[in-house]
């Protein structure tokens, strides 16, 4: 059983850690929050300097060749920092599926770009229920989309995206649209980070690869979003705990430090319970994730996810409630952590989906 | 639920509803059941025509322009409001220094005051919490010191609602620093616009700026802009927060949000696992209702003022309930909603209804559980008064 | 709004209390269960004498007159006393479908037996999920019996039963039966009412009354029931409450009463929440039942229902965590009330199927 | 889940389920499985086969018969046990005495106790829980006063688990009753059998009696039984319990639960409701295992008998757990549970499983909140020795 990290997957996130701390402190984020792009450029390249943004592309594109761990270390890290450069729809999402689906020729092309913070992209997938979906077509020099994309995050700032649609033979398509060629409209999401919805009127794209099923790639990088999202909640649960505890010890009502009451420390136990919990299922999807892309893959997946739900609903209620007002305010950092994760436990699926899906999917636990 | 009221109250409640449906605008009340915040013209339109009709200050007495009803015409009135989509009067106002001067002040303040503050024309807002007395309310810093005609105020209050639309503020300040915490704090009135006053947001995690701090620089106040005795001021502000028995369950708030829940949920009623959430929700929302009406059975037998221990109840799970309908709200939007659309950003098609409101509202609503009593001091009245622990 | 008791409605809960804490006190009880027939029949004369078995039977049978507020009040004070007597059976269920159903020669032969305490009833009602449905069919001197019913309180004593059974025409019919041409499997309950499996082969029984669609009177009576658990439920946890509450006044603990440490203040708190909305909850379905069967009841007393169900988990375990090991132990009262409430809400339905049903129902406040 | 696990693990844990579910006796094993509790036979048969196969002790010292196994691999152990239906080892003898004597007892106490309690020829209690002092153990007021090659010992155990069965009972008695309370507290071995001995069993909320109290009354105990140093009983009984890490969470016992509702529930599968609970139940033992296995991963570098804090974690997040699974049976067989079977009330046709044992078992488990440092205690350590509050 191999549960730890390696010394040079500590040395990774100690060495992120240090940086953010030097470089990415509540005010400086507070700043970038209201700034036009509203992220870091200098971030972005001190990222590549570091190697960050070629974890999970192969050394022969620049690349540092590792796994999802390494991307999980680093998640776990800016959770813990509330890190709005857009790693993950860049590192995780575009450049997992260009590395795992895309030709030798669009990896070359593009991996190389986004190792080096030269290129940002982003996966246009999510749909509006309500809306036809997105639907591709062939053409003589490759294809043409039409559709909308929502909440698609980093797709403000991507320059090229990877946009999910239905091709004619009714199979999902994976496919490279330049976002200068789409009409957007960009926003900034509740938790400070930016995203669009996209526009596609018979739009030039080409396809990613030359697979007719990306059905499994899709599935695989799906995964490794929720993984890296479930690494990031879990360092933004530990900090607002932190944040919690180091407030009850500091804050004083009726002549006592409130961390004296114990109606209060027995719910931040609660807490530390619900974070523990997130957790050590983090760190089994991680592994799963690391394993072949099968029923139990996807089991252990879900169920962090939902298991990091519901911690991150309970700790982030009581983080702000245990702060009192001053945790409802902006200028504070904890509600900033709230939102991350509030935001997160909307992202790929909703808590009542993923519990349906997995019952149906026969659970965890084997019938004896 | 109102078969348990009687055929007399049924027709008071249909009054109601006529009223608020009828003389109300349409704009504003649309605006506000799509989620929007009213303005500060639509509050004060609302009122000024509540006032005309007699209807702003209905639990002021008879003398200062109240109504002589019971309990459950009360309640009734706030609730057909809130089910009529129309935002309540100003409630620092009227449910706060209104009922305050009318039972403390002098002929002279009732003259003077009652009136813009009944109508509106007076935009009141509350000096009370102070940033080291949470909880501990009493151990307010604020001082007013006696010099000639005037006192002179010095100190910073916090979490000031709406102070930006306020014209004056009725604060809390102590006037005796020798006595025991509770017995040296006194009343007063102050015009925000005093020499000496500043006003600063405070932006909240949903974007917004609904409080403020005001700190007083040696802020002279005329001594008639005393309520009552000096040093007093602590029965006074009991008697104002014991007032409100039931306002605090929230009943109208959640079921407005329950009834829009169910309006927009479409396909999403039918997951058995959110319908059944819903369903637990109106129940318990239903429990808390008949709950209001039993504290209000027997509020006639209560002087005002005298607070019912069970109103801790009432607002501890009432603004659970609310927080629990916010959090429906998001499901039903999906990823629609993770867009912060109040900052002009739009989408290529119409957005459904909620899209813009849900996430800011389930944010700001986690106040529910910290103001007016945290949701703690709920339990340690509760373990104390009723249960005797 | 009248949501209180009347002057002659107080009268009878003092009255009926006063009795039972003369002579119903825990070690007296305790006896009872042990003993064979599990209750009383000195306490039931009792009870008759106190005109307890009259109550909803109509005065020219020997009865009260009066409605289920007397019922529900008679039942929560069961419940503060953890009343073992077959009341419910008798005269809640049995009774009421006599009343309710029968033709004038059944009532005049059963209600005023009933009245004075004279018949013991039950409805037998319940059946297992996997075995044939009990049917009726026709006979030339009335009609005949087979299936089997599970889960009969009072089904052990009761001389009478009434027993739901499928007509020919698909419909339920309510029937009565001699018990004592019927086979039953007596047991004690886990709460310690008694109670039978009880089967009908080829049973001769009478129809109840002449009515050909009982269905109305069936869906009357199990609100009833509903009703008279609900304040049966709500009298035990108020005990339970003023139990736990009682305790943690007077254990001491680390030199401290129990009741100082702030965390079990506030969960006594939190109980008294649960069982103050199921107080108003049991309230409300009373006032419904008093009403017309239509939607609007029948959803209040299935809400009602719920209510106290939640609350009585909530209560239950509360209690019995805070009074710690004593609170497991049989010779204390308290895990008594807990097994009482336990099995409460076990009847009439499980709390999935009250909430997905009310659901389905459209649930209680309207769309707006 | 065991894709977590080495090759070599997972090959262990193959090898002892073939062990359990060869070598223990089909008939122990079916009827465990089946809900029904296991007899003192049993217990004692599974306990000696496992003994004779080296696998009974195997976390003592290896000098003492353990095996020098991974923290995992005793983890495995337990978990093939449990899910093979096996009824575990006496837990006071293998898990409680056993240790503390092979650590702290004399080579006498080891030649004479180590073998028959390893086998259980000797069934051990535990004689800790006094009346008035529940959470507050050290307070114990059972005394043990020298009188020449003996103790004479007075004074009153509760809560002792299977005494009925007990041979013999480890005890802390109050030995210096002139120093702070933890100082003066003797461990001390008791032959049950001694004259002024007396056990009365205790009847619980399911009508069973696995708990006693056990009076001591003038028992003269030969001072060689004393395990260790006079006076030092206390932190024997805090490595006593500080040494099971893990096994406090009932991961097997979870699992085992869980396993057998998904055999039993039929139709209620497809209640959504029903499945939600039984899937969201499954998310958090899996996390729970995880946080198991993450202790495990750490625990070799812990000494024997230090505490590790994050075990509070798993013994309370894991008895909540463990009584979640007793109520979802509850709702699996329905009415048919509501007899008390137990009493030979029978049916008319077969009961489907779990009728018999659903609720008694719910009722006996809400023990598991409260034993063992109650849940309330746990919520202590972690929030002193994990968040420093």
């Amino acid at each position: 059983m191999e549960l730890g990290l390696t010394d040079e997957q500590k040395l990774l996130a100690t060495t992120v850690d240090t940086l953010l701390r030097k470089r990415y402190d509540p005010e400086t984020r507070h700043a970038l929050l209201g700034s036009p792009g509203g992220w870091s450029r200098e971030m972005w390249q001190r990222y590549a300097e570091l190697g960050l943004l070629g974890l999970g592309v192969d050394e022969r594109y620049g690349g540092a060749g590792t796994g999802l761990t390494e991307i999980a270390v680093v998640m776990e890290t800016f959770g813990r920092h509330l890190v709005l450069e857009p790693f993950l729809p860049t590192v995780v999402r575009a450049g997992q599926l260009v590395a795992a689906a895309g030709s030798a020729a669009q990896k070359e092309l593009l991996l190389p770009r986004i190792t080096r913070g030269e290129l940002l992209m982003a996966w246009a997938h999510t749909e509006r229920a309500t809306r036809p979906v997105a639907r591709a077509v062939p053409a003589a020099d490759g294809w043409r989309l039409s559709g909308e994309k929502i909440a698609v995050t980093g797709g403000d700032s991507a320059e090229v995206l990877v946009v999910t649609a239905h091709r004619p033979d009714g199979k999902p398509g994976l496919f490279l649209v330049d976002a200068a060629a789409t009409r957007q409209q960009p926003y900034r999401m509740h938790d400070g980070h930016r995203g669009a919805d996209i526009r596609l009127d018979d739009t030039v794209a080409t396809a990613l690869g030359t697979g007719t099923d990306v059905t499994e790639v899709i599935e695989t990088v799906l995964d490794a979003t929720m993984v890296a999202l479930c690494a990031e909640a879990v360092g933004a649960m530990d900090r607002m705990l932190e944040l919690t505890v180091g407030y009850l010890k500091s804050r004083a009502q009726f002549g006592h430090p409130i961390g004296t009451f114990q109606v209060l420390r027995h719910r931040a136990a609660d807490m530390y319970l619900s974070l523990e919990q997130a957790r050590s299922m983090a760190l089994l999807a991680r592994l799963a994730a690391d394993g072949p892309s099968d029923a139990r893959r996807r089991a252990a997946v879900r169920a962090a996810k939902i298991q990091v739900d519901l911690s991150a609903r309970h700790i982030g209620h009581e983080a702000v409630q245990l702060h009192g007002g001053i945790g409802m305010t902006d200028e504070y950092p904890v509600c900033h952590y709230f939102k991350r994760t509030t935001v997160i436990a909307r992202l790929a699926g909703d808590l009542d989906a993923l519990v349906t899906g997995l019952g149906e999917q026969g659970g965890l636990i084997p019938a004896g | 639920m109102d078969f348990v009221l009687s055929s007399q109250e049924r027709e008071f409640a249909r009054d109601m509803r006529a009223f608020f449906t009828t003389e109300i605008p349409a704009g504003i009340r649309d605006r506000t059941a799509r989620g929007e915040q009213p303005t500060r013209d639509d509050i004060v339109t609302c009122q000024q025509i509540m006032n005309e009709h007699g209807l702003a200050v209905p639990h002021w007495p008879v003398r200062c322009g109240g109504q002589d009803w019971t309990p459950i015409q009360r309640h009734l009135w706030a609730e057909e409001m809130a089910l009529a989509h129309v935002p309540p009067p100003i409630v620092f106002n009227t449910s706060m220094v209104g009922p305050v001067i009318a039972h403390f002040g002098s002929p002279e303040l009732h003259r003077r005051f009652l009136p813009p503050t009944a109508s509106a024309e007076i935009w009141w807002a509350q000096g009370f919490s102070e940033p080291d007395a949470g909880s501990d309310l009493a151990s307010l810093r604020t001082t007013a010191v006696r010099d000639g005609a005037a006192y002179v105020v010095n100190g910073q209050k916090t979490w000031t609602t709406l102070a930006q639309h306020a014209d004056w503020i009725f604060c809390l300040a102590r006037t005796d620093p020798t006595v025991r915490k509770q017995r040296g704090i006194s009343f007063l009135l102050i015009d925000l616009r005093s020499p000496g006053v500043t006003i600063r947001p405070i932006r909240l995690l949903d974007g917004g700026c609904e409080v403020n701090e005001v700190f007083f620089d040696d802020v002279r106040v005329p001594a008639d802009h005393l309520v009552g005795e000096e040093n007093r001021g602590w029965t006074y502000a009991k008697f104002l927060l014991g007032n409100e028995r039931t306002a605090n369950a929230g009943i109208g708030i959640i079921k407005s949000r329950v009834g829009r829940i169910k309006r927009l949920a479409g396909a999403r009623l039918d997951d058995p696992l959110f319908r059944a959430r819903l369903t637990t929700l109106e129940v318990e929302t239903t429990a808390l209702e008949m709950s209001v009406l039993r504290v209000l059975d027997r509020e006639s037998t209560l002087a005002p003022g005298i607070p019912d221990p069970m109103s801790s109840m009432l607002k501890l799970r009432g603004t659970e309930l609310q927080q629990r309908a916010t959090e429906l709200l998001i499901d039903v939007v999906g990823p629609m909603g993770l867009a912060c659309r109040a900052n002009g950003a739009a989408a290529f098609a119409p957005m459904p209804e909620g899209a813009a409101d849900a996430l800011p509202t389930y944010f700001n609503w986690r106040k529910a559980s910290i103001y007016a009593g945290s949701n703690e001091v709920q339990r340690e009245i509760i373990s104390k008064a009723i249960l005797g622990l």
